[in-house]
């Protein structure tokens, strides 16, 4: 009983993302409303930035919050690793 | 409508695999495939992300004289970030699997709810 | 394990090291950057950590080397500041022609930093989930 | 340009990885103090700074809007930036015993990584930087859950952190379609190219709003998705139910919010139906969450079903729409973020002393733990929305919110849940403290670092209880900078 309806939903929602890429922008083609920024990172990044990879220039330099942001939840994910097997680490029942 | 569609099939494919990973992450009842469903979903999200940057005729954008078209080098920096944030999730969610199967022997929700049932 | 297995780990790691040094150090001009080449650096020691069943790197060093990378990543940052602009501002005489080795400004040098923290935090995530198997 | 606002999430992050680098030579938990006094100072100077130059935007590493990552420092991140370092230094200053010697180190780290998610949040004006924080945020929220060494805890931060990061990837796919029809992730810019975009693609706008409001639903418990809340909140040790109840699950909704406010903006949600459905959930959860909240008899748990009915008024205010309503809104998120954190501390100082997580246990405890009683009565008082606690303040001007959008219906929505609210608050205090038979005074016995923060919090909501003048000029301002 519980499988058919999450089937039904499940269906449901893969009829609405049916729907939705028949109406998203060609696969392959830039992107039609406003394509400046990601054109604007590939004439400027090496004039702006020294680095001729792009992705680099963007990661580092343009949004360099991003990385500073993953360093920081990989530290977070270290560290509740860490507190989880410390805390729980004694030999004793629930 | 279909040719819309049928040009747009590898946004679809990554759709459907999200949909995947959802659907196991929400009925399965085994910890370890709840865990490997999260993986699913996130990974569909980056395809879903990489294939709207994609353009057509591209290369890698790396700056070098004499290419004209490069791909779009946004979703690829996002999803390096994404990466890693996925990395940490996971590794959180299996340390706590771990604990939970230490504490009650099995990575089956179901069971843990009856364990817990009887405890009560 | 066996001893083909230990061997070749053995000798992998330094190619691994070294592809995970280049893939920081050219991440700037080609693809690459700090993540991919702090995970390949970390893969290297979890083989062979893996094969040998012994920590190439002890926990201690792996926890400060963690800690003091962030820090120095933080510190980068201040350096555009600084210079009278804002946090993580690449400074303009640093940046160098494009292409070459050195050039990128700061880019390189938070790639290293990103990539130091990156492996060691990975390699600890190893450690401490396989060093559970004790206590399960 | 002024640094001070991302000086305060460097200061949070450094620290955090200075712990692991000073451990055994330092006492963590006094860095992690020292640290968080030192935010509140940074974040006073900043909220003195945009009084006098108004509001501005940060750029991280000087790239100019579109292209580089945004901060908006406006006033609601200033408002928000005070609430969350003083909840946030009340309860550091708070942690005490109950956290093992082992994990100390660990756990204030965490701490100190919520801090920096928290702080980041309010004021990310960039989707994806968003999505990072949030990031964090769930990573840490759910770590701080699991360190209580106990398998309960483990299994509600697991469920805790399957249900959100089931959130999160679906806020990551809404982003992904959002950066597909548009070509933005920047807020500001996405205001311009949204309205246009939508003519092209509704589905996708359609969808990626949905996905939203049911991430962050998700992850602020709004009612039918508040499942894991309770667990989560109710098992963990008191100051991480503490900070989960007052700050995690509503910083949430501000980043909702701002994505609603700034990114889609009045003439995007005049078309959709987003007002409605952000109304209908908030009255079924301000009923569901007291209905539940009266049947507990747990203490911890009754305060957590509780915040799955205040947290839906601050949802009840945004749905207004109006300057007064998300005022309103902005003023609970204050307040009830004071007087939760208020009341987590005090039931945990109970609990710690007696033992007991009962609350019939509760009669006659005014006798035998004066100091704490008060405080807890000072934050149910506010909580009911008595006249003269800043409970009543926020209430008041959410019902000022629906009769300026012209839903009168609402106010007696806010009216009949107040009595609601009373029904399962007031009963504590009249048995703690008017409970027949004779009973012994005594003192508590608190160490100064458990009284100092909950007087200091019962202070702020008597004080603007009475005098809410300055924080409602404030709120009014920070709202109409979201709607003009």
């Amino acid at each position: 009983m519980k499988k058919i309806l999450a089937g039904v939903v499940f269906l449901l929602i893969g009829a609405v993302f049916v729907l939705m890429v028949a109406e998203m922008p060609a696969f392959g083609s830039p992107c039609p409303v406003d394509p400046g920024v990601s054109r604007y990172y590939l004439e400027n990044a090496l004039a702006d930035t020294g680095a001729i990879n792009s992705v680099s220039a963007i990661v580092l330099d343009y949004r360099s919050s991003d990385a500073l942001g993953a360093v920081a939840v990989l530290f977070a994910g270290l560290t509740a690793v860490a507190a989880t097997l410390i805390a729980h680490s004694r030999k004793e029942g629930r | 409508m279909f040719k819309a569609i049928f040009a747009n099939l590898p946004f679809l494919a990554a759709l459907l695999v999200f949909l995947i990973g959802f659907y196991t992450m929400l009925t399965h009842s085994n910890l370890i495939k709840k865990v490997m469903g999260l993986n699913i979903m996130e990974t569909a999200v980056f395809l879903f992300l990489l294939a709207s940057g994609y353009v057509g005729g591209g290369s890698a954008p790396v700056i070098r004289a004499g290419t004209k078209t490069y791909v779009n080098p946004l979703p690829s920096a996002l999803i390096l970030t994404g990466v890693v944030v996925g990395l940490s999730l996971t590794a959180f969610a299996l340390s706590l699997v771990v604990k939970l199967y230490k504490y009650y022997g099995t990575v089956d929700a179901d069971e843990i709810m009856r364990l817990r049932g009887k405890d009560e | 394990m066996h001893l083909v297995l230990q061997t070749v780990a053995k000798l992998m790691l330094p190619f691994l090291q070294l592809y995970g040094l280049y893939l920081i150090f050219y991440g700037h001009i080609s693809p690459g950057g700090g993540f991919a080449g702090g995970a390949v650096i970390a893969a290297g020691f979890i083989l062979y950590a893996l094969a040998h069943d012994a920590e190439l790197v002890s926990r201690r060093v792996a926890d400060w080397l963690n800690s003091l990378a962030g820090i120095i990543l933080i510190l980068l940052g201040f350096v555009g500041i600084i210079r009278g602009s804002a946090y993580m501002f690449n400074i303009p005489e640093w940046r160098g022609q494009g292409g070459q080795l050195f050039s990128g400004g700061l880019i390189p040098l938070l790639a290293t930093a990103i990539g130091l923290k990156v492996s060691s935090a990975v390699v600890m995530l190893y450690y401490y989930l396989v060093g559970e198997k004790k206590n399960v | 340009m002024n640094h001070l606002p991302i000086l305060i999430i460097l200061l949070y992050l450094g620290s955090a990885l200075l712990i692991p680098l000073l451990a055994g030579r330092f006492s963590s938990r006094w860095l992690a103090v020292a640290a968080a006094a030192l935010a509140l100072i940074l974040s006073g100077l900043s909220a003195w700074h945009v009084a006098e130059g108004g509001t501005y935007s940060y750029f991280f590493g000087s790239h100019s809007a579109p292209f580089g990552v945004e901060f908006a420092v406006d006033w609601v991140t200033v408002l928000l930036h005070l609430t969350i370092n003083f909840i946030g230094l009340a309860i550091l200053v708070y942690c005490n015993k109950e956290i093992d010697f082992a994990i100390q180190s660990w756990f204030y780290t965490l701490f100190l990584l919520l801090m920096v998610a928290l702080n980041g949040l309010v004021m990310a004006y960039d989707l994806f930087a968003i999505f990072l924080f949030t990031e964090l945020g769930t990573l840490t929220a759910c770590a701080l859950v699991a360190v209580k060494p106990k398998a309960l805890c483990v299994e509600a931060a697991f469920k805790y952190l399957i249900l959100s990061t089931l959130g999160s990837g679906l806020i990551l796919l809404g982003i992904s379609l959002i950066y597909m029809a548009t070509g933005n992730l920047n807020l500001g810019a996405l205001g311009a190219t949204l309205p246009s975009a939508y003519t092209i693609y509704p589905w996708n706008i359609r969808i990626a709003l949905s996905l939203f409001i049911v991430g962050f639903g998700i992850k602020s418990a709004l009612f039918p998705l508040h499942i894991w809340l309770p667990d989560a909140h109710s098992a963990s040790l008191t100051p991480t139910s503490a900070i989960h109840s007052s700050l995690v699950v509503k910083i949430y909704i501000i980043a909702a919010a701002r994505i609603i406010f700034q990114a889609f903006g009045d003439s995007l949600i005049s078309v959709l139906p987003l007002p409605q459905v952000l109304l209908l959930l908030a009255t079924f959860g301000i009923f569901a969450g007291s209905l539940l909240a009266m049947l507990q008899t747990d203490i911890k748990r009754m305060l957590a079903y509780s915040t799955v009915a205040q947290i839906s008024y601050i949802f009840l205010g945004i749905g207004l729409m109006t300057k007064t309503g998300v005022m309103g809104g902005l003023l609970h998120v204050i307040n009830h973020g004071i007087m939760k954190s208020l009341l987590f501390l005090a039931a945990g100082t109970i609990i710690a002393k007696t033992g007991s997580r009962k609350i019939e246990d509760l009669s006659g405890m005014g006798y035998r733990m004066p100091l704490t009683m008060t405080v807890f009565s000072i934050g149910a008082l506010s909580m009911v929305g008595i006249p003269g606690f800043s409970g009543y303040v926020s209430k008041l001007y959410l019902a000022f919110g629906a009769m300026e959008a012209g839903k009168p219906l609402f106010v007696v929505i806010i009216l009949l849940s107040s009595l609601l609210n009373a029904f399962y608050y007031l009963p504590i205090v009249v048995r703690a403290f008017f409970s027949p038979g004779r009973h012994n005074f005594t003192w508590d016995g608190l160490s100064w670092q458990e009284a100092v923060p909950m007087l200091a919090l019962a202070a702020v909501t008597i004080y603007f209880g009475l005098l809410p003048g300055v924080l409602v000029n404030l709120a009014k301002m920070a709202a109409a900078g979201w709607l003009n």
